[in-house]
């Protein structure tokens, strides 16, 4: 790494962290030499100009569109650079890896609600195993929460209604502190948490201690079932409705001759507003799950969604 | 005794006002698909315009009566502009 | 001279006191382009993202009440324009006649519109009142009602304003018209077109979309 | 002095309620800002009491959130919003210009009783309970989950909002019409220019703030509305709606501030600004700029990808104006004549404060390190910085520098000139703590927070104290002056600007006779010290 190679520069905790850190120090480096230049250039213009110290005051510069140009250019010039550069490191941060751990969080006045796709479920509190991309599908139950790691230096706001994604990776085993950025309500400040980097062997150790659980598609296949989906979605049933095996991830053809790719918004979407985006060739006979489902519910259906990837019927 | 009698500008865009008004109103009824839309605001635009035009008097003024009746359209872009990029460009 | 102080000290004549006071209206209709500004982004972000619904809930207006309450403003428009044309001592009477008609047609108005509420509480189409419409499209249609609801509203509380002060004008100017009376009369006339302008855009926002299709 | 002026043609309360003149409508807007500025204050003091220790102890979890709504409500819309316009500007503006008053002089009146309506309409939702959803009032939070006043805290600065509208307006018409023979947009003093270009905000931005709360209200009433997320509606649609005003509003807070320092720098420096056209054009390219660049206080919030790097960038576009101004005041001070008076330390704490201010709004605007930096202390000191180290700093500047004029009298310079230096220092050590808290990640709006966070809190709240004591300096011998200090010359600081060529205080009709303009701005001459005139 080239970084290494910057006198006294400390490694972050991730990759993303320590682009992170570089651009803060840059940012500092390029503040401190213009205020340097600024305030340097006011003492000396306030000592040597003061009011009876006998100095030429003669020559004053008139003209001064060269200097206003020069001036404006230079700063103009040095904000593109930043522009330019955080830009690119905010970018980084939203591309997505592949072989990702997949984490659901569920915020909700005032707790984080965190669950493993097995089914293991924490509160205020997320183990994750070293060096292994995680992305974290977030969604809150009330308010708009957001979920800060300061050693990460990474923050998303959870806006209710909608799903967001959060990639993290962390490469330092060590507990970290996880607030809610965003102001929540009485207990906003007591709305922190824990994030636990393990090595991977003792994250799935860890994983296997937890309580045993049915993992969180089976429970979606359940709750598929007693509400109904199963009445339409599911096999030989009289209803036409789009099949959902094999369904997650491809793109799906709509009935305005666009199409989609059935990720977990787009599955969310189709259980809260079916009819937004119409399958091709279906009637748009699905009733709304708006104010029915908690969040809790629906990652579940979604899970199980998800889950049926795998087998094209 | 004439001075009471309006003068035809404004008779003429009262006249043109309500023919638009049934025009859209017709047009509204005929499928263009996404085309209503744009008919029904183009329109809509022509009525303002008419009405800035002639009964706000704007076609006699000039200078900083036109820049500040501009402002507020300018502005307003701004917001719709800014305002929907960011929900249009939304993945 | 018969008003003694022409104008306030701070001009030097009344031509330049009654530009002054146009162009303070002008700039306060840009205040109001930009109040109703807001809404509009509401509404397109809406249509956006619910065209469907944004077409369903349309048709659930009455357009004709729609249009007649449209025709009656752009006529009022048109009366108030015409007694700012003509308005000349002369001519008090028929002045005060045309602001008179004009006024009653915005109470006209006003009463159509509170005819149209009713329907459509009747329909049950109230948000947050009493909102009942089944189907998949509810959640849009309602977003498309409360952005009526919100937006004829405070129209209409524009309307109320703006006829007070056009039956305010008409009671002044029956006495002894003077400059100072026109230029009340010319910004007052401003906004009641203004007000007119909104309308035009609200009914193509409101009642339109959808008619073509089912 | 035995010449009538505007504070001695009548001491009836009807003359003050009633009045149209408007620099007597200055002073009640002056006295009631003094009035939210300790309110806002207080709230303030016990906020950084509170934080003193990591743990609850002065105060419950819904006491702190409403003691910072409160802090940020009153101190946006009843303070800095209306203080350098409503109080230095209404009463310059006409004088600047040469003018006998504002063009609509009623409505200027009208404005400050809607001021004082909206006023006593938010403090009516802090007595009765108080308002904890912020000064940001969000939702969801604000229409489906907070149980406190929202609805009549929103009524107070939706009224309050039409007061800002009507001033601005004032403003912008008496600027284009009632200027003095000769007075050319070219010789205008800066502080004109940046006031006009503060209106255009005032006009343009205030009314989607009004349609926003109405919104609010409306949601909050019904229990459902159009930001509603259970039926789809967006709740980032209002963050886009409340930062189309919010941001810009920030302009508004700063803009006058900058104006009043062309004012005091040049005069105090005895020069002209240096490169006025491009200060001029500057002031109108913030506001204009100031309008695009709303989107990043959303850069986490999820809107789309595509509009934060487009806001990012306007964002670092709307910095070079404000650099252009930073750099052509200290160009100003080469080979002037620099006396450092009360007003110029102001001046020159303004100058360094805003620049740390604006160089750590860079740090915000770059998109990466928002991500880390926004909701945090880091913000918090970043805006303070430019509002408290920047407007009040101006404010305080502007207003020692027009004292002789509007009271006509003459303050303890020593005193001043403490003061200047305690604000300073005291600002210093209560918010430059806050970066380094806000680097470290403490987030803002937080009532107890981790124990790690304590020593950098502990110094921001001794600071904080310091700074009390600083603010409340003035009150004592700024009031002392306007009863017993010594009579003020009419030009005592011998400035060439227009206000400073009728007596102090000055007559109702402002003028005797119409000035006529015939010089550039700005021109001063060597001697600090104006002739005598007449003894």
């Amino acid at each position: 790494m080239w970084r290494e190679w910057i006198p006294f520069w400390r490694p972050g905790l991730s990759p993303q962290s320590s682009d992170v850190d570089l651009l803060f120090t840059g940012l500092l480096i390029a503040s401190a030499l213009v205020l340097g230049l600024l305030f340097f250039l006011l003492a000396l213009f306030c000592v040597r100009y003061r009011a009876g110290n006998q100095i030429d005051r003669g020559h004053r510069t008139s003209k001064s569109w060269h200097w206003e140009v020069s001036w404006t250019v230079a700063s103009f010039i040095c904000f593109l650079g930043l522009f330019v550069w955080g830009a690119s490191v905010y970018f980084e941060m939203y591309r997505t890896p592949t072989d990702e751990l997949v984490v659901f969080v569920v915020a909700k006045q005032w707790m984080w609600k965190t669950q493993h796709p097995g089914g293991q479920s924490e509160i205020d509190a997320l183990h994750v195993p070293l060096r292994r991309p995680v992305r974290l599908v977030m969604a809150s139950q009330d308010v708009i929460h957001s979920f800060y790691i300061p050693a990460l230096r990474l923050k998303h706001d959870v806006v209710p209604g909608r799903y967001q994604d959060l990639e993290l990776e962390i490469d330092k085993p060590g507990s970290y502190h996880l607030f809610c950025a965003e102001y929540c309500g009485t207990d906003h400040s007591g709305m922190i948490g824990e994030i636990v980097a393990m090595e991977p062997a003792d994250f799935s150790r860890w994983l296997t201690q937890q309580a045993p659980s049915s993992p969180l598609a089976d429970e979606g296949g359940a709750l598929f079932r007693q509400l109904g989906c199963s009445g339409c979605h599911g096999k030989g049933s009289k209803v036409r409705a789009p099949p959902l095996e094999g369904l997650y991830g491809k793109p799906v053809p709509l009935s305005d001759g666009s199409s989609v790719v059935a990720d977990d918004k787009y599955i969310r979407d189709s259980i809260l507003l079916p009819r937004s985006q119409i399958v091709a060739s279906y009637e748009p006979l699905m009733p709304s799950f708006a104010g029915k489902l908690s969040e809790d519910q629906l990652l579940r259906l979604v899970v199980y969604v998800k889950s049926l990837a795998g087998n094209r019927s | 005794m004439t001075e009471w009698r309006p003068p035809l500008a404004l008779v003429g865009a009262w006249l043109a006002l309500l023919g638009l008004l049934a025009l859209t109103v017709t047009l509204a009824y005929v499928p263009l698909g996404a085309g209503n839309a744009v008919v029904a605001l183009s329109i809509g635009t022509i009525k303002a315009v008419l009405v800035a035009a002639i009964f706000m008097e704007l076609r006699k003024r000039h200078g900083l009566t036109l820049v500040f009746a501009a402002a507020g359209l300018f502005w307003l872009g701004i917001l719709l502009w800014l305002g929907l990029m960011d929900f249009m460009t939304r993945t | 001279m018969p008003e003694p102080p022409a104008f306030a000290s701070q001009f030097v004549s009344v031509p330049h006191r009654d530009h002054t006071a146009e162009l303070g209206m002008w700039l306060f209709i840009a205040t109001e382009v930009l109040l109703f500004g807001g809404l509009l982004l509401a509404y397109f972000v809406y249509r956006h993202a619910f065209p469907q619904s944004f077409a369903e809930g349309s048709r659930h207006t009455d357009i004709l009440i729609g249009t007649i309450n449209t025709a009656i403003l752009l006529t009022s428009s048109f009366l108030v324009a015409w007694a700012v044309e003509v308005f000349s001592p002369a001519t008090v009477r028929i002045v005060t006649w045309l602001l008179v008609g004009a006024a009653c047609l915005g109470l006209v108005f006003i009463a159509l519109k509170g005819i149209e509420y009713s329907g459509e509480y009747d329909e049950r189409l109230v948000p947050g009142v009493d909102f009942q419409f089944g189907g998949p499209l509810a959640n849009g249609v309602q977003l498309f009602f409360i952005f009526y609801f919100v937006a004829t509203a405070i129209h209409a509380v524009h309307m109320l304003i703006g006829i007070c002060l056009l039956l305010v004008l008409a009671i002044i100017g029956r006495r002894a018209p003077t400059t100072r009376h026109h230029a009340a009369l010319h910004s007052a006339a401003l906004y009641w077109h203004f007000v007119d302008v909104v309308w035009i855009f609200l009914f193509a926002l409101i009642y339109l979309p959808g008619r073509a299709s089912s | 002095m035995s010449e009538p002026n505007y504070l001695t043609t009548d001491y009836t309360l009807q003359s003050w309620f009633l009045t149209t003149d408007h620099k007597r409508i200055a002073i009640l807007y002056f006295a009631s800002l003094i009035f939210f500025f300790f309110i806002g204050g207080a709230a303030a003091t016990a906020i950084r009491i509170e934080l003193a220790t990591p743990q609850a102890d002065l105060v419950s979890s819904d006491v702190y959130n409403r003691l910072f709504t409160m802090h940020g409500i009153i101190m946006v819309w009843f303070f800095l919003i209306p203080s350098i316009p409503n109080t230095l500007g209404n009463f310059l503006v006409p004088l600047m210009i040469g003018a006998r008053d504002l063009a609509f002089p009623r409505l200027n009146l009208m404005s400050w009783y809607i001021f004082m309506l909206g006023g006593c309409t938010t403090l009516f939702a802090i007595l009765a309970g108080g308002i904890d959803t912020g000064w940001t009032f969000y939702t969801p939070f604000s229409t489906l989950y907070s149980n406190s006043y929202v609805i009549v805290a929103a009524a107070g600065v939706f009224i309050a909002g039409f007061s800002s509208i009507l001033t601005g307006l004032n403003f912008i018409v008496t600027i284009h019409r009632l200027r003095a023979p000769g007075l050319t947009w070219y010789r205008l003093p800066l502080f004109l220019w940046s006031l006009y270009a503060t209106s255009v905000i005032l006009v343009l931005a205030t009314p989607v703030l009004a349609v926003t709360l109405l919104l609010i209200a409306t949601e909050r009433f019904f229990g459902v509305g159009i930001f509603d997320p259970r039926i789809g509606g967006d709740p980032l649609l209002f963050q886009h709606l409340f930062w189309f005003y919010s941001h810009p509003a920030v302009y508004i807070m700063i803009l006058p501030g900058m104006g009043v320092v062309n004012e005091l720098v040049s005069c105090f420096s005895r020069k002209p600004v240096f490169g006025y056209k491009f200060v001029a054009w500057a002031s109108l390219a913030i506001a204009a700029v100031g309008f695009l660049v709303w989107g990043h206080h959303m850069f986490v919030s999820g809107q789309s990808l595509i509009a934060s790097l487009v806001f990012s960038f306007m964002s670092f576009v709307v910095a070079v104006p404000s650099a252009i101004k930073v750099f052509n005041w200290t160009a100003t001070l080469h080979k002037g004549s620099i006396h450092f008076d009360a007003p110029m330390l102001y001046a020159l704490a303004f100058i360094g404060l805003f620049t740390i201010g604006g160089l750590t709004g860079l740090f915000l605007a770059c998109l990466a390190f928002d991500v880390h930096a926004t909701d945090t202390y880091f913000v918090v000191a970043h805006f303070h910085y430019i509002m408290v180290g920047g407007m009040v700093t101006a404010y305080f500047g502007g207003l020692h520098y027009w004292w002789p004029k509007i009271t006509g009298r003459l303050y303890s310079e020593y005193w001043a000139r403490t003061a200047a230096v305690l604000i300073f220092f005291g600002f210093n050590l209560t918010f430059f703590p806050q970066f380094i808290l806000g680097a470290e990640g403490m987030p803002r709006r937080y009532h107890v927070y981790p124990p790690e966070f304590q020593v950098w809190n502990v110094l921001s709240s001794g600071g904080a104290a310091i700074l009390a004591v600083a603010y409340l300096l003035p009150m004592f011998y700024l009031g002392y002056s306007a009863f017993f200090g010594a009579r003020a010359p009419a030009n005592p600081w011998n400035a060439p600007g227009l206000e400073w060529q009728t007596s102090s205080p000055p007559p109702e009709e402002n003028f005797e006779t119409q000035p006529v303009v015939t010089r550039e701005p700005y021109q001063y001459n060597e001697a600090f010290e104006a002739e005598p005139q007449n003894a």
